[in-house]
């Protein structure tokens, strides 16, 4: 182990700029990623259950 | 007033609807960038010196390459006859369409000068001297662009042509924006290019949009 | 022979594969995490301080395995639309659209990092080296590929085309990189040269290559989420969506 | 939507709304036609016949003032054309689609209504396509449309802004049997309220009454 | 074969018809090449130094600019669908519009060249070496070109989203081909460039026409 | 130039040249058609019927081999189509002009030809534009011409290259009465020598017998 606090840890030896803009970068495109997909999945989910619902009521007055 | 704001949404919209549109002006100016250093070498001194001369170019093919559809496509499919039988002043919507022009093609391309000025070494001043050149300079793109756009609409050979008629007239306009930078450089101050810039793009902002509309009645008759 | 591979692919209908993927999607992300968090510890408390690049050098944790994915990816991505060109199978087409993103993202990431990376070490964000350019012009062949399927609104000529494209772009890639590694050295020797890292401590191995397995994982997790989105999007008014989404 | 209002002034006086006199056009060294002239009052249209390339279509666009004509005069309310009235008062519909491949049918109409200048809200636009026939193709691009569909996009035009005098070149090119007949209904309710049209076609048109023009 | 040479007479006929379709691809070249060195100034050396770049670059941006039209034309109007339907094979009748392409947009910049380079004060062999380079090249563009047109065909945004499928495609002949005379200006010979744009050239030759069908026929569907 | 000639061997066997089964077709969400089936032998045609959007265009498209079927079989002298076969024997003329707007009607028929692969001297094009009424045209610019003239341009291949199979959709659109007279002649003179011919039309056609298909 290489840090003798937390601030050297976070300094990077002078090099917080780059290497933290890296792994930030990193972090937060791979975060968001996923949820993007699974936001276009939940999107596409909403809008099957729309069209299930409208089906039904359709079903419903024509019954009626 | 209604009619122009309208005609932006409207041409706004369609380059929406074809997603890719948007972006593609902007990457096409990106990808001529780097081509540069592909065909004349990695050498970053040389590269360095070339860097406006070459940005300012890849910016003027990159507005002339969105310029054959600024106009053609409303003329074939008959958009443009209604346009100038509509009761709005046909000048109002004409200068609506290049507006949206600038935004979609001109706007971009100054937002990004700096990033790509990056790649080449270019230093903060300095690029803020290119930026600011830049947004002088590409509206002056369009208003020119467009006066060809309309010239040679419905003529056959267009988007050649156009680039013929229009290129010489952008010579003013990459002088004295690349010039700007170069001055800048150089240590002389690129106030006076800027400003000679800036009077070009008032002067072209009045008469642009009028030759414009005069080329569009006789590409329809 | 042929008749059974055909066979095996009809088997994984649009209609199978969605409730599969499904199924492997939370284990691919436990395995992307469990490897993220191993890699992470080793790049940053077990990998000693480097001699000549100091910290900075932590970089390389996440540069060369971006690196790595975006080209990967790539080469999957073309696998699997040359497949769906060839076999006329539908999760193909599906499979090549959902790699996309994830591929230029990648690239992306790779050129971010290697510009962070290259100021200190060389004090320019960019040089036109061989390696870095080649990765630029990946990142284009990826936004190309897109960009032609956005544009494209019938999604089996969207795929057919992406096919083309992505199979012409496979070719070219060798092509591609061969020019310009030859376009750079043939030169006179003006630009820096990127040295290899100094000879890699263990540790910094086995930190690369779990961060490496790492974004492996990921980019398979996050692809077959996307997958499952595209094919609900496609396969929409089929009998079986209507039942499978309850 | 009707003509009536904007008929305003315009009776009492001793001209007709539309005078057309002395007309030529000459296309290379082909001379289509000399003199022609006729009128039109509110409620009155005209049949421009002629076979393949006799001048119709030309006819059409020196009317409406595309093209300049060779002689002769166009006066609507007693002014010549194109006055900036006469371009309120006109529908043009010529060959051309003149709509947007890329856009929906209600797309289309909304825009084509702001660079007109007049309002136009999305009810009345969804009730023109509805009334042509097309229901369920609203959010379509019109690219994917079929022929007819296509031209019924552009004939709804005709329902969502008013406007005094309809010219209309090969209107019912296109449209199946029940099109044809909503289009001639459409034109009959026009010239009832006051309208006045011109209209070319091959077939024989389900409008009753009118003038003729043989060129 | 007959119906090959069709394809080519047929399209060199189109092109005559407009008359200015042809020079001015070739002044997109001329005009494109002379804006350098009012965008980056007039030194004599530098300007010797990335002559080769530039005139790859123009002349790689010229073939660009005919690209659209190469199958568009004939898509519009349907007469694509008639040569999808016709007895004689697509593919032959794709080979025949590729190389007339050439004929059109790529030989008249390999003829020039040579007179540009005097422009920038290239001495006679190295003049030699750009313009066999170019002989190789601009068919290789062509051909690569001619598969990203088939892809974007009727697709929204063609002309800029033609651009960026096909400029990365394009890196490699500029590399080799700029690469040629900067090698040979150095001493090193230009044969090994050479030689591996003519391999390219003949994989393209061979693959292109191919890929450019079936994208084709995809477009129609 | 007749049909005649290309019939060769196809009799006395018990297939029809032209057998479609089962054909199905859907466009986005939609189903335009299913199990659509029918069957030409020489001299018969059929009418392919439908309002606007019915999906006539489609199917043309598909019987051509232009876009692919969801479900169904084409088989042409009992061979399953796109053969090469197949299209020697077609000629197929959609909505589109097809025809180069800066080309000349006789270099337009000439070039067409030719990329068929087929000979075509100047004489047998020149009468076949002038049966078709574009005597004097021939050496303008097609762009200049009348829409309908340039339709005629269009339907000059039929006389100018030998078929079995016509596939015309909406060929009578645009044209004068005269033409549309001509056609239905040109297409019963076709009939006669054993030709065969698929037409979708919304005006009543000009051409005796015939089967019908409604969409
Ligand atoms: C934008 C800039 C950069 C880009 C696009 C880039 C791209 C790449 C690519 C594509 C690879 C994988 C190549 C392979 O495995 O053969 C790679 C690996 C690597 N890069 Fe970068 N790089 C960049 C900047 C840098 C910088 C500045 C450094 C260090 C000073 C660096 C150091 C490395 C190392 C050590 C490897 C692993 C070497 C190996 O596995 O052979 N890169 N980079
Ligand atoms: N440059 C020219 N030289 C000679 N004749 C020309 C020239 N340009 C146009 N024409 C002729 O002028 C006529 C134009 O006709 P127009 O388009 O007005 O016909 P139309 O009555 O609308 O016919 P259609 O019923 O086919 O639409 C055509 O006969 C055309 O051949
Ligand atoms: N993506 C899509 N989603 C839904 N419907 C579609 C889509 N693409 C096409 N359609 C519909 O498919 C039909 C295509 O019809 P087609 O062109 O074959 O008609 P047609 O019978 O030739 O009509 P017309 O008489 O007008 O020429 C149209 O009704 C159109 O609205
Ligand atoms: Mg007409
Ligand atoms: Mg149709």
């Amino acid at each position: 182990m290489q840090w003798n606090s937390v601030g050297e840890f976070f300094a990077m030896g002078g090099y917080a700029l780059y290497v933290w803009g890296s792994f930030g970068a990193c972090a937060l495109l791979m975060i968001a990623e996923p949820f993007l997909a699974r936001r276009r999945l939940s999107d596409v989910r909403k809008s099957l259950a729309r069209e299930r619902l409208a089906d039904e009521l359709e079903l419903q007055q024509k019954n009626s | 007033m209604n009619a122009f704001l309208a005609t932006v949404r409207r041409d706004l919209l369609l380059a929406l609807r074809r997603k890719s549109e948007v972006l593609t002006a902007v990457f096409f100016f990106v990808i001529v960038t780097s081509l540069f250093p592909l065909g004349i070498g990695p050498e970053p001194v040389l590269l360095k010196k070339i860097a406006p001369g070459i940005l300012w170019v890849a910016a003027l093919l990159a507005t002339l390459l969105g310029l054959p559809r600024l106009f053609s496509a409303d003329h074939v499919d008959g958009t443009l006859e209604q346009m100038a039988l509509s009761p709005s002043p046909l000048g109002l919507l004409v200068a609506g369409k290049i507006l949206a022009h600038w935004l979609l093609c001109g706007l971009p391309l100054v937002l990004l000068a700096p990033v790509l000025g990056l790649q080449f070494d270019l230093d903060a001043s300095t690029l803020g001297i290119l930026t600011l050149a830049l947004l002088l300079g590409t509206p002056l793109l369009s208003l020119i662009g467009a006066i060809g756009a309309a010239l040679t609409l419905g003529v056959r050979g267009g988007g050649v042509l156009l680039a013929l008629l229009v290129l010489p007239l952008y010579i003013p306009a990459l002088i004295f924006g690349a010039g700007a930078v170069e001055a800048h450089s150089a240590g002389l101050g690129a106030g006076g290019h800027l400003s000679l810039l800036a009077a070009m793009l008032a002067l072209a902002g009045f008469f642009a949009p009028w030759a414009t509309t005069a080329a569009l009645r006789v590409a329809l008759e | 022979m042929r008749q059974s591979i055909i066979q095996w692919f009809r088997f994984a209908s649009p209609q199978s594969f969605y409730p599969l993927a499904g199924r492997m999607i939370p284990w691919f992300w436990a395995a992307a995490i469990i490897f993220g968090i191993g890699g992470l510890w080793i790049s940053f408390f077990v990998a000693p301080t480097d001699a000549q690049q100091g910290e900075g050098y932590r970089i390389i944790f996440v540069h060369v395995p971006a690196s790595w994915m975006s080209m990967f990816i790539y080469l999957v991505m073309a696998f699997w639309a040359g497949l769906g060109l060839a076999l006329n199978t539908r999760v193909s087409g599906m499979m090549a659209q959902a790699l996309a993103p994830t591929g230029a993202l990648m690239a992306a990431l790779s050129l971010w990092t290697g510009a962070l990376w290259g100021k200190p070490m060389w004090g320019a964000w960019w040089v036109w080296d061989a390696r870095l350019t080649s990765e630029l012009i990946l990142f284009f062949l990826y936004l190309g590929f897109m960009a032609l399927q956005a544009a494209i609104d019938d999604p089996r000529r969207a795929d057919k085309a992406g096919a083309i494209l992505a199979l012409v772009g496979v070719v070219n890639i060798p092509i591609i990189y061969f020019s310009v590694k030859w376009w750079n050295t043939l030169h006179q020797g003006s630009t820096i040269n990127l040295n290899k890292a100094p000879s890699m401590a263990q540790t910094m191995l086995w930190g690369m290559l779990l961060m490496a397995l790492a974004f492996w994982m990921y980019s398979i997790a996050v692809a077959l989420m996307r997958v499952r989105a595209i094919i609900l999007e496609r396969e929409r008014h089929t009998e079986w969506v209507k039942h499978a989404v309850e | 939507m009707t003509a009536r209002k904007l008929l305003r002034a315009g009776f009492g006086h001793n001209w007709t709304m539309l005078n057309v006199s002395g007309l030529a056009c000459s296309r290379g060294e082909r001379r289509l036609f000399t003199d022609v002239g006729f009128s039109l009052d509110p409620g009155e249209w005209l049949h421009v016949q002629g076979e393949n390339g006799a001048g119709k279509t030309s006819l059409m666009r020196l009317l409406v003032g595309l093209s300049p004509a060779d002689a002769g005069e166009i006066r609507w309310r007693d002014e010549p054309t194109p006055s900036a009235e006469f371009r309120r008062d006109l529908i043009y519909l010529g060959h051309h689609a003149a709509v947007k491949e890329d856009l929906t049918p209600l797309e289309n109409l909304l825009l084509a209504a702001a660079l007109d200048g007049v309002g136009l809200d999305e009810g009345t636009a969804l009730a023109a396509l509805v009334r042509l026939g097309l229901r369920g193709r609203e959010d379509l691009p019109v690219r994917v449309l079929s022929a007819g569909q296509k031209r019924r996009v552009l004939l709804a035009r005709l329902l969502t802004r008013p406007a005094l005098i309809w010219v209309l070149d090969e209107a019912f090119n296109a449209l199946d049997v029940a099109a044809v007949r909503q289009l001639g209904d459409l034109i009959a309710e026009h010239l009832a309220a006051g309208g006045m049209a011109v209209l070319t076609s091959h077939q024989p048109l389900p409008v009753p009454g009118g003038k003729t023009l043989v060129l």
